[in-house]
């Protein structure tokens, strides 16, 4: 189907048109996040904000060749996945803005992403908690009949969670359609993932049964390769996946931490951002195969940036909720009889 | 109307709302091929089959997610806690999942799903087996709970339950189970949030939930004896509460006492004294007063455990002292 | 007596403890070479040494039943939880085996240790990480909750925390990290279940505990200005619980509200309120009212998570209630 | 130091008197359980009771070769374990029956059987609770510098608790002296093990990098032997162990379940009582070997019925606790401020 890798006008049996599109939406969640960044330093946007950056390979590369309605589950680090799976950038920003617009209507912010109609189901805080969510997507995939997909992403601390291991177990017994995909940034927060687990990320689906593998996170080419071998398997009913998807966070943990420190040093950062950037590596590969110019990736840059800019406009413009909001969505149907709200509200 | 143990009239309910909706499924330990370990689900497996009937591993904080995960694409789950005891290990996926995914999604994604199992202690189970989980659920905006006490309120507040589209926890009782009533066949469905005055009478408010309504009902009696007629109102629902039936009773009586199985401190009892204080203060003659489980973990020896338990005795203390009668 | 913050005075409180006994150690989540998340740990991995100050991997649920487990044969742990909110994972180690291990022994083992973290919102932190968790624990005999809402309160609470034989979850609040307050130095130990009076007035009672004191004595202040003298009671302490603090600051002002960040239904005031109308019923000159958090989850946007929480204009407005002075 | 198995007088390397000894107290175990179920049937026992018959020999055989201050920590079937490891029958026994001279005051029950003098750490009605508390035991002999070894007992279903996961890691990380045993009697209540794990109980502990292995449950020899050399391992430094102690259960899964069902058939458990019966096999080898008597055996069946009979009349004749001990082992702290209690008993 694809071109070959040596074929002209191709990278490893890439189209130049597909690349390029890739390397186009990792500037763009490059751009998005940096623009998080400052809306965060300005104090436009609050909370914890965890940062995608050095990790755009993975965003790409596993849910590019997803269907539209295959199901994406996340944590909190989720803003360029949300991006990936689809989402409207203007409704991603207007939610880390706390505006009415946002995707969930300001209530949700940067940790809780959700769009239903590009079935991108979150956006959850609580470590691990997404991966028996997943793994219930996958159960009613199942119980449908359908062909679909559930992707659950997860980083490396969180597969020391409880939540983790029932899952998976759950998920090898009844075969279910899940890729669980873990993005081995190297750290949980300021700690380093071999302080506090005996094996490799990749050993952990062994006692499951679940065929395990791991990706170079940094190279979207491979990710894609391999996640979309992986996603026709799945579909295919071949049962769950697991994958270490092995990257690294350039940023701190979130805007409120500091990117080095007594966990990890400056020149151990200053060593892998420059190494490891995915999108310099496959801009690199493009220049080197001739099928980029400098002027072009300028121009490229140009769109992306206007386009995040427009989101971050269209946020800051947004109002924010309505004070009657703040009661809404609580329950999604309001019985008849008794009392559902306790605080007097109604007196 | 036939006459049918709590059991049973839980298994129609289940039956019947698994025929109507096939998004409905029941999941948990020992569900299928033991057809529950209360029997609760009986014969269910063999109807519905093995995709809507399903044994679970004992992995309480999965299963729950899993259920919870299902319900965010649609699906209507009854996941089973084989009792309430276990979903300790649970309540994250309860409450940071279910409970508020429809808030934190800005109105996205609601959680049409009911947890469900028997809740408080049974005979001789000791500290871990023994708990009223109550509080822990109904702390929590985003979810709702029902605590049906006869067949006839099991099975229409289940068939309510599961047709809500937020989740919602059904609290039975082991020692439930064997009650028998009369239950209507069919479509009965009891609104979430309706109270029920099991038993009329002047003098005094006896407020209760769950399994203690039977003991409210033989504490009343015994002080019909006395002269003294007392209200039971059996709650039914804690969220929805029927503020509306706890007020008109206390405005009726002007003395109420609030009974459950459960531990004292912020007990559902609490909620509902400051409630009534709260909203009818002028109406009280008397404080509420409160019967629960002796402030202790369960002990197993039989005596101590009869000494832990709320009885009659306690709650006939309790009315007459708000009746000032002592 | 030095002007530190609340961080500080809790980092004192562990220093000392550790220094005082090495059957206590620390563990949690980035509590080591991180220095803690909110940096209460800071230095005491240098000072202690990794045996004694350790990085846990998230495992909530795990490294709160090891606590459990070293504290059984005679350890004194001190296990943080980065924020009370990820302890819901715990629950059930913290119910089932910490608060009723000495009962279901016999008094065999008793479980000499501490749960630590901050409880309650921040700022813009939304649904699932601003959760106020006095309920969930407090509910459960066999375990014990104190609040400290100072610098000084903070490290003489901690210190009695630490040396109590039995689980005690010392519930600290984020936005009280940078509070500045004087802190006696050196054996500094506030007694479990003494209440405190942060400011006196005769006319109403406000009855709180942890970060909302502070909000306490701001309403308090504005209440002045319109003549109205509002005595600050702190509890410090809900279990044990000093009912005898708060029946006599009831006694004082006839009136009372109870104020607190977490969620009304079955929230500590509501078991406040319960017990002042049980224990003081003719004292009362209006019903307790109580100002808590909506109730809902929490929201993320600025202007919305304002309107939930609990804020200055509603405790003055509850106050102006019970005088009848609307 | 043990003789060899071709010795005269002697089974695969222990003496007569060890394996009669062995013998002896597994009749003990099964004696003691059988006058549980007698208790149980009469009524003078009470809630959930749960028998270890045909399991003896992974009391005998993983507890024996431990020191008198190695913990043991299990689950709800401990009953025989809490012997192995050295409690008074009497007291197991009075327990049971729910009476003050119990070993935890009649307060704990069957599930519930604690002897801190014997290191026997209970008795957890949680399935899967039990591992962490052991993993903790584990840490607090590393902490101390001793050279104690932890052995936590689980069943088959508990590998599937999220809490058994957490465990292993650390335990894997800190290279806590813990052995883990799983004793798979092949079903967890009503659920046969393969119906909701994907791969063998042997194959769980993997993902941690932590030694496993599995032995036949059922002959005692192997067990102690295999235990033996792990207990050794662990001793000395070795880190945790994982074993899978292969066995099955005689009886239904509490007193209040029934022995076959849909679950499981007649037939099964005719055929595997009659085939593995721990007792049985050690008595023919030793009847094979000439090292047992019809009559040696009639003899120690006696003493050993003449020794749980006194536990029981003990039991029996012991009084129920006092009223005053429901507000006792509440608090070990009953502070000088404030109220412990809400119930109004001070009232
Ligand atoms: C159960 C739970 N415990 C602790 C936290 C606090 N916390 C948030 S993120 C994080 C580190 C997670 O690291 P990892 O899983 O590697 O993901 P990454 O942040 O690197 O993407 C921690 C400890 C939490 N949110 N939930
Ligand atoms: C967390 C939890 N869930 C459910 C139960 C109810 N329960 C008690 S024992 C048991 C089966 C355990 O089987 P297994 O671990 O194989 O041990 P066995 O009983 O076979 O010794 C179940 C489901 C419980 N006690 N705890
Ligand atoms: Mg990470
Ligand atoms: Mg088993």
């Amino acid at each position: 189907m694809r071109e070959t890798a040596t074929k002209k006008g191709s990278l490893e049996g890439f189209s130049r048109e597909e690349v390029l599109n890739m390397l186009r939406r990792m500037l763009f969640y490059r751009r998005f996040e940096e623009k998080a960044e400052e809306g965060y330093a300005i104090g436009k946007i609050g909370g914890f904000c965890h940062l995608h950056i050095g990790q755009e390979a993975a965003a790409e590369g596993c849910i590019g060749p997803l269907r539209e309605d295959d199901y994406v589950v996340s944590a909190y680090r989720e803003h360029t996945q949300a991006l990936a799976k689809g989402m409207d950038a203007r409704h991603v920003m207007a939610e880390l803005y706390g505006r009415s617009a946002g995707s969930s209507a300001g209530k949700g912010g940067s940790m809780h992403i959700f769009g239903t109609e590009q079935a991108f189901m979150g956006g959850h805080g609580i470590v691990g908690a997404q991966v028996p969510l997943a793994t219930g997507m996958g159960w009613a995939i199942k119980y449908r009949g359908e062909d679909r997909v559930a992707m659950c992403f997860m980083g490396d601390a969180a597969v020391n969670q409880g939540a983790f291991h029932e899952s998976l177990n759950m998920a090898a017994v009844w075969e279910l359609p899940v890729i669980y995909v873990v993005e081995n940034n190297e750290y949980g927060m300021g700690t380093a993932f071999h302080r506090v687990s005996a094996t490799r990320v990749e050993d952990r689906s062994v006692a499951y049964g679940i065929p395990s593998s791991a990706v170079n996170g940094q190279d979207v080419l491979e990710v894609w390769r391999h996640f979309q071998e992986l996603v026709g398997q799945v579909r295919e009913g071949g049962g769950p996946r697991f994958v270490e998807v092995r990257t690294y966070r350039f940023r701190g943990h979130s805007m409120s931490d500091p990117v080095s420190g007594t966990y990890r040093s400056k020149d151990e950062v200053t060593e892998r951002t420059e190494r490891d950037d995915p999108i310099t590596l496959l801009r690199d590969r493009l220049f080197e195969a001739e099928l980029l110019t400098q002027e072009e990736l300028n121009s490229l840059d140009q769109e992306v940036r206007a386009e995040v800019q427009e989101a971050v406009d269209f946020a800051d413009s947004a109002p924010f909720p309505d004070p009657s909001e703040l009661y809404t969505h609580v329950y999604s149907c309001i019985n008849e009889h008794g009392r559902l709200f306790f605080d007097g509200r109604d007196r | 109307m036939a006459e049918i143990t709590y059991r049973d009239a839980l298994n129609q309910a289940l039956a019947e709302e698994m025929e109507r909706d096939d998004s409905v499924f029941l999941m948990g330990e020992e569900v299928a091929e033991y057809d529950g370990a209360y029997k609760v689900s009986k014969g269910l497996l063999d109807r519905f089959g093995e995709l809507r009937v399903v044994d679970s591993p004992i992995s309480e904080l999965g299963f729950a997610g899993l259920g919870v995960g299902a319900a965010m694409v649609g699906l209507r789950p009854i996941i089973e806690f084989m009792t309430f005891n276990f979903s300790l290990l649970a309540l994250d996926q309860v409450i940071n999942s279910a409970a508020k995914m429809l808030y934190m999604t800005g109105g996205q994604i609601n959680i049409p799903m009911v947890f469900r199992g028997p809740s408080g202690a049974a005979l001789q189970l000791a500290a871990q087996h023994s708990q009223a989980a109550e509080t822990w659920y109904v702390h929590a905006p985003g979810i709702k709970v029902v605590t049906p006490a006869t067949p006839a309120d099991a099975k229409g507040l289940m068939k309510a339950a599961i047709r809500d589209d937020d989740p919602v926890a059904v609290m039975e009782g082991e020692l439930l189970y064997n009650v028998r009533g009369e239950v209507p066949e069919g479509d009965h469905v009891i609104p979430l949030g309706l109270a029920d005055v099991k038993r009329e009478g002047g003098d005094v408010s006896i407020i209760t939930h769950g399994k203690t309504v039977h003991l409210a009902l033989q504490a009343a009696k015994r002080l019909e004896k006395e002269g003294i007629e007392a209200e039971v109102l059996d709650l039914r629902s804690l969220r929805p509460l029927d503020v509306d039936a706890i007020l008109a009773t206390v405005r009726k009586t002007n003395r109420a006492v609030y009974l459950e199985e459960g531990w004292p401190y912020v007990g559902v009892g609490a909620q509902v004294a400051a409630t009534i204080q709260e909203e009818a203060f002028d109406d009280l003659d008397a404080p509420v007063l409160r019967v629960t489980q002796a402030d202790v973990p369960m002990p197993y020896a039989k005596n101590l455990e009869q000494l832990a338990k709320p009885n009659a005795e306690r709650v006939i203390a309790a009315c007459k002292r708000v009746l000032y009668r002592t």
